[in-house]
């Protein structure tokens, strides 16, 4: 999140669209009620009418993947009645720069397509720059080429007649919302977005976010108490293992993943592609030299840049992200899987067949509280051959939360402490420990081995005690990183090196544990103001709660509006002052020529309103999902130009002459992700103990299903039985040109534990979106029929 | 009486079902998975070891407007409890809270509270004694007086988080309650404060967001005249007409003993 | 480790006595719900603050526990976001210590056979230890056309968002800097 | 007739009718002594003996579907009884009215002169009738106790309170039954035992009745 959770209280209009936090984040409504209470609207958008928007005074429903539509006409509403903070956009987003005139839009296309590679070549949508790389630009934003002018265009087709004949919105309350949230532009008032996977978990995923950010930044809500785009992360520390590089194409610290090309061959030559040249990302040399003395100490050296070549490099341009690993194992590519708190049979897309290219493995290690329906995917019970299944399955007993010390980061980047409070049941362990004993028998292993492949594993320091239970407080203190002489706590990431006299495990948490202590374990809740809680936890970066916080106030330090104070410059005191760490350096005053802008992170430091960073596009545009009812009535590309295409088997695609029904998965406030810790515990067997599917009643009628009948649901990619539960929460869509269903279904159910059901995953497609590769759940076709 | 009441404000709530899950864990109570019920609700109604429930209600207001109302269905905690009225082995009673408690060590389950209760909350739980015998102890919630007497809120209070639950004092509560209603009738046209009267009101009063009857609840619950009738005429007067009975016997041996002397022959009766 | 936590009281009861655990005699005689019938539950055992396993609001519990079971859990009333409270699932995190569904021992199924079995953890890792040693030396690619990738794409590793940073790091460390593994995703990407 | 050694004795009651009787007075006793602990919780050491509250209320609903037994017993076994019962008990003359007038005097064993009455006196007629009307009341409402689920809520809610008012009543009437039969007439015992009854006690508390068996010995003989 930019903001976090306290700080939802203090917002004039909440937007939910592709989330539903009352039931899967559901204290977050002890702050939305609370802005509520101060006359706050909410507003709830979405396929589906929950629990959410039950507690909203404006729902809108929206068919599924449509963001883009409902939100580009939105953009358009407010620039057409002219709602932008008009100061806000002109100076603090990039609303001024000039584009090159090789950009251009013609019928959903952008300039620069190649068919055959189905990307786009970026240079083309590069901003126009003078002889010395200067962006150019028009403060007045009449010129035509400059990115508000192309911003206009582009979302002038999104006309409110075409967004409600994609969206199936009703027109009168899509125009309420336009008009509600439309007036957080004005001066003093904040909107925040709240947003969730409904939003992420789309061909077009990517492009949605930008949509939002693109809304808030033109009504100027980023960076200011109770506004920010903030997404609602599903696990406790979804967010600590996302900043700690858990995923193929980032190391800790969202820095990149070395490729073996030519430019990465050297520690230098990679450092310059990766580098930006203006942005606070300048520093990555700090912080990626820093990360490599943490692994490999003082085997990190000078001479063999620092240990650069003993990371693995990426085969060039390959994508290793979930789908293709699946991809990868059912073609026999994959011998080992280690499962760490993971069950991708159940929370996979089209999970049956990723279940099925399980057996291809040699071997799973699989490391749970619960036996899981992935770790015994070679059982009976899963419908599988036991005596056909050749994998060396390993499964290794995990113990709870407060069964072990450390820290985990939640979703307003607060990296909480927690304490043992019992040791681990039976003889299950802590994470930590597991790995910690791995490493030192595989070090033990290596200890001697003359063979150069060996030397990563020997160059690897692991001097975290003796015994089996790793010493945490190393740990935490190699994270944090220190001076390498000194052996000193470093104060924060300011002072990270690159000559590989610091290290720092994570440059993004480096300021957590400084010599006083680890900081993460603070407990003083006192409220010093904005409920930013400075002294409760510790927020990455550098204990910041609302990044961007130089937003908050104008160009000359002062707050926007009397009623919405966060970060003013004091010119006797000649610093920045207010209730939350500034974004920037404390003392560099508002007319500090070298530093104006609130976006340190992007070079040139503006909002980005134009953004060339993405796949598909500079600006969101409009597509439909892989599996669509109807053709896209914003242009003639029925589909996201630039999503790659996996493994054909692992994706067949269902025609909506066979499968008439869109349908989308959610989860419940009672269950939680693929089910394995919430449906073995009586307590939340006994409140949702049945898998079901939500159908409206007019579709019931339609296929003459009652209440609580038994019910087939089919996709392309296979089928299952659930009760059905006819409701009034869903509606048939009236689109451009005809009525379409939906259906909805949660998709925590599996084989295992004590509330036991069908696995809403064997229905969705195994496509994702064209920069992240999330898969696509959210959107599919499918078909229902009485059992 | 009670100087604090539980108040239950549905439109703050958001269906999270806390409440449910923390009234099991404090007293721990066991769970009773239940059939598909068609809807987001788990039981149907509370029973002897499920003490309260969400209720799920799709609700299409005749004015057309949509609603999904949410309630914490649990004991009201009457002040003229019809449980304690029709429990003949005076197992129930108030505590000093205004929550109306079972003593499970006077209880013999008979059921008679089962019947009489106003809001059909009270219900039967079946143990196994040593020997296997079967019995019955009626079951309901209790306020959580064990935790009241330590200075705590009820268990479910302590649990929610838009405050729709809260546990606090009287006066203050039902003020802010009527300032609540007038913000939410704007939504809510048929919102109303449930404390009703004819039991004197309850210790846990509700702000309802449409009539009491949408809800399944009786729109102006009285102490029916047929328990009035049953506790306070029919049952003091059995035990008198017992007593007066007894006494007439008693006079009658007296005084014929005492005729007796006076030289009556048996039967004393002669015929013209 | 000091760790302040501070039980606000938040009941002003006019009669009840919350200062001393005993129970104050009452006006007329109490008959004790059934509920009631164990001491009160809480009294001795000392709290300790931890973080809800379950979502990324990161909600406080305080968790009161005995040598060997989890008496019971609630809301951390000094913790600045849930202020004590907790969702339906934060409030059964009791039951994932409780349930008797937990593994709590190293379980191993051999190739082809159809049930598990139970292990110590020598065997189990062991067991793992050699699968990965075996598989990484056999598939460890040291160079591709004349650069140093030193990486095997024969093994994956799934897994993170329900581990604590420090484990977290561990493991990047050992999977990625040690072990050079490419296939290396987690539930961020679904 | 069977003429005991001193006094002749008249035929008063056949086997079907003592044993109806019988079966109602034990049924109404053992439903009596269960109900107690039920009843008020000043007899709640009573419950240990039936084995519990659980025991109690199984004795008590064998006993309830014996207590709806004398009936039936009655009209199968004799049915000339009954009839004679039903023709006395909705028989009311003169005579009956007076024996109310004169009835307390003699009941506090002062001189009454109470006119000769009918096979059932005027107290036996009230009595039958009090019994059957609180009889009907605790079956019916015991009934609707007893299987609750089939019944309206009002209708169960009144069950109760009928169910105690009717107890009320019965244990008065059956008191008084038993203390008139064991000290007031205390020869009518022997009736309602053997069946017959001296001459003298007939004649003195059912006069019509005896001067008719009278009539009739005499036609049978002349």
């Amino acid at each position: 999140m930019t903001n976090h959770w306290n700080d939802l209280q203090h917002a004039n209009v909440l937007m939910i669209i592709g989330a539903n936090p009352a039931e899967n984040h559901p204290i977050s409504f002890r702050w939305i009620t609370k802005a509520k209470e101060n006359g706050g609207k909410l507003i709830s958008v979405d396929p589906r009418y929950t629990r959410t928007s039950q507690m909203a005074d404006m729902y809108g429903q929206l068919r599924s993947g449509t963001d883009i539509a409902f939100i580009g006409g939105m953009i358009n509403y407010v620039l057409e009645n002219e709602l932008y903070h008009k100061e806000y956009v002109a100076n603090y987003t990039n609303a001024a720069y000039l584009v090159t005139d090789t950009y251009s839009f013609e019928d959903g296309m952008f300039s620069g397509y190649d068919e055959g590679k189905r990307s786009y070549d970026k240079t083309k949508w590069a901003f126009k720059t003078d002889e010395d790389g200067k962006v150019l630009t028009d403060p007045t934003l009449k010129d035509p080429n400059c990115v508000f002018q192309l911003m206009k265009k582009h979302f002038s087709r999104y006309d409110v007649d075409t967004v409600v004949g994609v969206t199936g919105t009703d027109k009168k309350m899509y125009l309420d919302i336009c008009k509600t949230y439309g007036s957080t532009g004005e001066v003093g008032k904040a909107g925040t977005i709240l947003y969730a996977m409904g939003t992420t978990q789309h061909t077009v995923g990517t492009q949605n976010i930008r949509s939002y950010a693109i809304l808030q930044l033109l009504l100027g809500n980023i960076g200011i108490q109770g506004g920010g785009v903030n997404a609602l992360r599903g696990e406790s520390n979804v967010q600590g293992s996302t900043d700690f590089g858990l995923l193929y194409n980032n190391v800790t610290g969202y820095m990149k993943t070395p490729e073996a090309t030519e430019v990465d061959s050297t520690y230098q030559g990679f450092l310059d592609r990766i580098t930006p040249k203006a942005g606070y990302w300048v520093n990555t040399p700090k912080f990626y030299t820093s990360m490599l003395k943490s692994f490999y100490g003082d085997n990190a050296t000078k001479e063999n840049e620092f240990g650069y070549h003993y990371i693995p490099k990426l085969s060039a341009g390959k994508n290793y992200s979930f789908m293709r690993l699946f991809d990868a194992m059912y073609r026999g590519e994959l011998e080992g899987l280690l499962l760490f708190g993971s069950n991708p049979a159940v929370g996979g897309p089209n999970a049956r067949q990723e279940k099925e290219s399980l057996s291809n493995l040699k071997w799973m290690v699989a490391v749970d509280l619960f036996e899981t329906e992935t770790s015994s995917f070679w059982q009976k019970e899963a419908g599988a051959d036991p005596a056909s299944i050749q994998t060396e399955v390993i499964f290794l007993p995990a113990c709870a939360s407060f069964e072990k010390e450390g820290s985990v980061t939640n979703s307003g980047r607060w990296m909480q402490y927690r304490w043992q409070a019992i040791k681990p049941k039976g003889e299950s362990k802590a994470d930590l420990e597991i790995v910690h004993m791995l490493a030192r028998k595989l070090k033990d292993y290596y200890k001697n081995s003359s063979n150069p492949a060996d030397l990563p594993m020997k160059a690897m320091t692991w001097d975290y005690g003796e015994h089996d239970h790793p010493d945490i407080d190393l740990v935490c203190r190699e994270i944090n990183g220190y001076d390498m002489k000194t052996k000193k706590q470093v104060k924060g990431f300011g002072d990270l090196k690159d000559d590989g006299s610091t290290c720092s495990g994570n440059w993004i948490y480096c300021g957590f544990y400084p010599e006083e202590g680890n900081l993460s374990k603070r407990r003083d809740s006192t409220n010093e103001g904005m409920s930013n809680f400075l002294n409760w936890s510790y927020a990455w970066p550098a204990n910041r709660r609302i990044l961007y916080n130089r937003a908050s106030a104008d160009l000359n330090g002062k707050a926007w509006s009397k009623d919405r104070v966060g970060i003013e410059w004091n010119a006797l005191e000649g610093k920045w002052m207010g209730h939350d760490v500034p974004d920037f350096v404390v003392t560099k005053g508002p007319d500090d020529p070298t530093f104006k802008d609130p976006f340190i992170m992007i070079a040139g430091g503006k909002g980005a309103i134009y953004s060339t960073g993405l796949n598909e596009g500079p600006l969101p545009e409009h597509y439909e999902p892989f599996e669509n009812p109807m053709l896209n009535s914003f242009s003639s590309v029925q589909f996201n130009p630039a999503v790659q295409f996996g493994e054909k088997e692992m994706n067949p695609q269902g025609d909506v002459s066979k499968y008439p029904i869109v349908a989308t998965t959610y989860r419940l406030s009672e269950h939680w992700q693929s089910g394995a810790m919430t449906r073995s515990l009586p307590g939340l067997a006994e409140l949702v103990p049945h898998m079901f599917v939500e159908i409206s009643e007019e579709l019931a009628k339609e296929k003459g299903i009652k209440n609580k009948d038994k019910i087939f649901v089919s996709s392309a990619r296979g089928e299952i039985e659930a009760y059905a539960m006819v409701t009034k929460r869903f509606k048939p869509y009236k689109l451009k040109d005809k009525t379409v269903h939906q259906i909805g279904m949660p998709w925590h159910f599996g084989y295992k534990g004590i509330a036991i059901g069908a696995t809403a995953n064997h229905l969705t497609p195994h496509i994702g979106d064209a920069n992240s590769s999330i898969p696509e759940y959210k959107a599919f076709l499918c078909d229902v029929r009485r059992a | 009486m009670a100087d604090y009441i539980k108040f239950v404000d549905v439109t703050k709530c958001d269906g999270c079902r806390a409440c449910m899950v923390a009234c099991k864990n404090w007293n721990d109570l066991p769970e009773e998975p239940q059939d598909f019920s068609g809807s987001y609700q788990s039981h149907e109604k509370v029973t002897a070891n499920t003490w309260n429930v969400l209720t799920f209600n799709e609700h299409q207001r005749s004015d057309g407007n949509f609603e999904w109302l949410f309630r914490h269905q649990s004991c009201l905690h009457c002040v003229e409890a019809a449980c304690e009225k029709a429990c003949p082995e005076d197992a129930i009673s108030h505590t000093k809270f205004g929550s109306v408690v079972i003593d499970a060590d006077k209880c013999v389950g008979c059921g008679y509270c089962v019947q009489g209760c106003t809001f059909d909350v009270v219900e039967l739980a079946t143990y196994k004694d040593k020997y296997g015998k079967e019995y019955r102890k009626a079951q309901k919630c209790d306020l959580c007086t064990s935790r009241l007497e330590e200075g705590l809120k009820p268990a479910c209070v302590t649990a929610c988080h838009t405050d729709c639950l809260i546990y606090d004092e009287k006066d203050t509560v039902l003020a802010e309650a009527e300032k609540r209603l007038a913000v939410v009738k704007e939504r809510f046209p048929n919102a109303n404060i449930y404390n009703p009267q004819g039991i004197k009101g309850t210790t846990s009063v509700y702000l309802l967001a449409d009539k009491p009857s949408v809800y399944g609840l009786p729109e102006n619950p009285k102490v029916p005249l047929s328990q009035i009738v049953w506790k306070d005429y029919a049952q003091p007067l059995g035990k008198a007409l017992f007593g007066v009975t007894t006494m007439a016997v008693v006079g009658a041996v007296i005084s014929t003993a005492i005729n007796k002397e006076k030289g009556g022959h048996e039967g004393g009766q002669d015929h013209e | 480790m000091e760790m302040n936590v501070t039980r606000r009281q938040f009941l002003k009861l006019s009669g009840a006595v919350a200062a001393t655990l005993a129970v104050v005699e009452l006006g007329f005689d109490e008959k004790k719900a059934r509920a009631e019938s164990s001491d009160f539950k809480i009294a001795k055992l000392k709290p300790t603050p931890t973080i809800c396993p379950y979502c990324a609001v990161g909600c406080g519990i305080l968790v009161y526990s005995t040598e060997d079971d989890v008496v019971y859990t609630e809301g951390d009333p000094d913790h600045p976001i849930n202020e004590g409270k907790l969702c339906s699932k934060g409030t059964t995190v009791r039951q994932v210590y409780t349930s008797e569904k937990r593994v709590t021992k190293p379980r191993y199924r051999a190739p082809g056979s159809d049930k598990w079995e139970e292990v110590d953890w020598d065997f189990a890792l062991d067991k793992v230890a050699k699968n990965i040693i075996e598989t990484r030396d056999r598939t460890f690619i040291q160079k591709e056309n004349g650069i140093t990738v030193n990486r095997t794409d024969s093994i994956a590793y799934l897994g993170g968002a329900a581990l604590d940073n420090e484990e977290c790091h561990l493991l990047q460390k050992l999977f990625r800097a040690g072990l050079g593994l490419t296939y290396i995703e987690h539930q961020a990407r679904i | 007739m069977s003429n005991k050694n001193k006094q002749k004795t008249i035929k008063r009651f056949n086997k079907g009718f003592i044993i109806s009787h019988w079966v109602n007075a034990a049924a109404f006793f053992v439903l009596y002594i269960s109900a107690l602990p039920m009843y008020t919780e000043f007899f709640d050491w009573l419950y240990p003996v039936f084995g519990g509250p659980a025991g109690a209320r199984l004795v008590h609903r064998i006993a309830a579907v014996a207590f709806m037994l004398p009936l039936p017993i009655m009209i199968l076994l004799d049915l000339k009884g009954f009839k004679n019962w039903m023709k006395n008990i909705f028989s009311w003359k003169k005579h009956d009215i007076q024996f109310f007038k004169e009835f307390p005097k003699e009941f506090f064993g002062r001189k009454a002169k109470v006119p000769k009455q009918d096979f059932f006196n005027a107290g036996e007629k009230a009595n039958s009738w009090l019994m059957i009307f609180t009889t009907l009341m605790l079956i019916f409402s015991g009934l609707v106790m007893w299987f609750p689920q089939n019944f309206s809520q009002g209708v169960v809610m009144w069950a109760y309170p009928i169910h105690n008012i009717g107890l009320g009543l019965a244990a008065a009437v059956v008191v008084g039954h038993i203390y008139m039969s064991i000290a007031l007439a205390k020869p009518s015992l022997r009736g309602i035992f053997k069946g017959d009854v001296t001459e003298e006690y007939a004649k003195d508390h059912h006069g019509r009745w005896y001067d008719e068996v009278k009539e009739e010995n005499k036609k049978k003989h002349a």
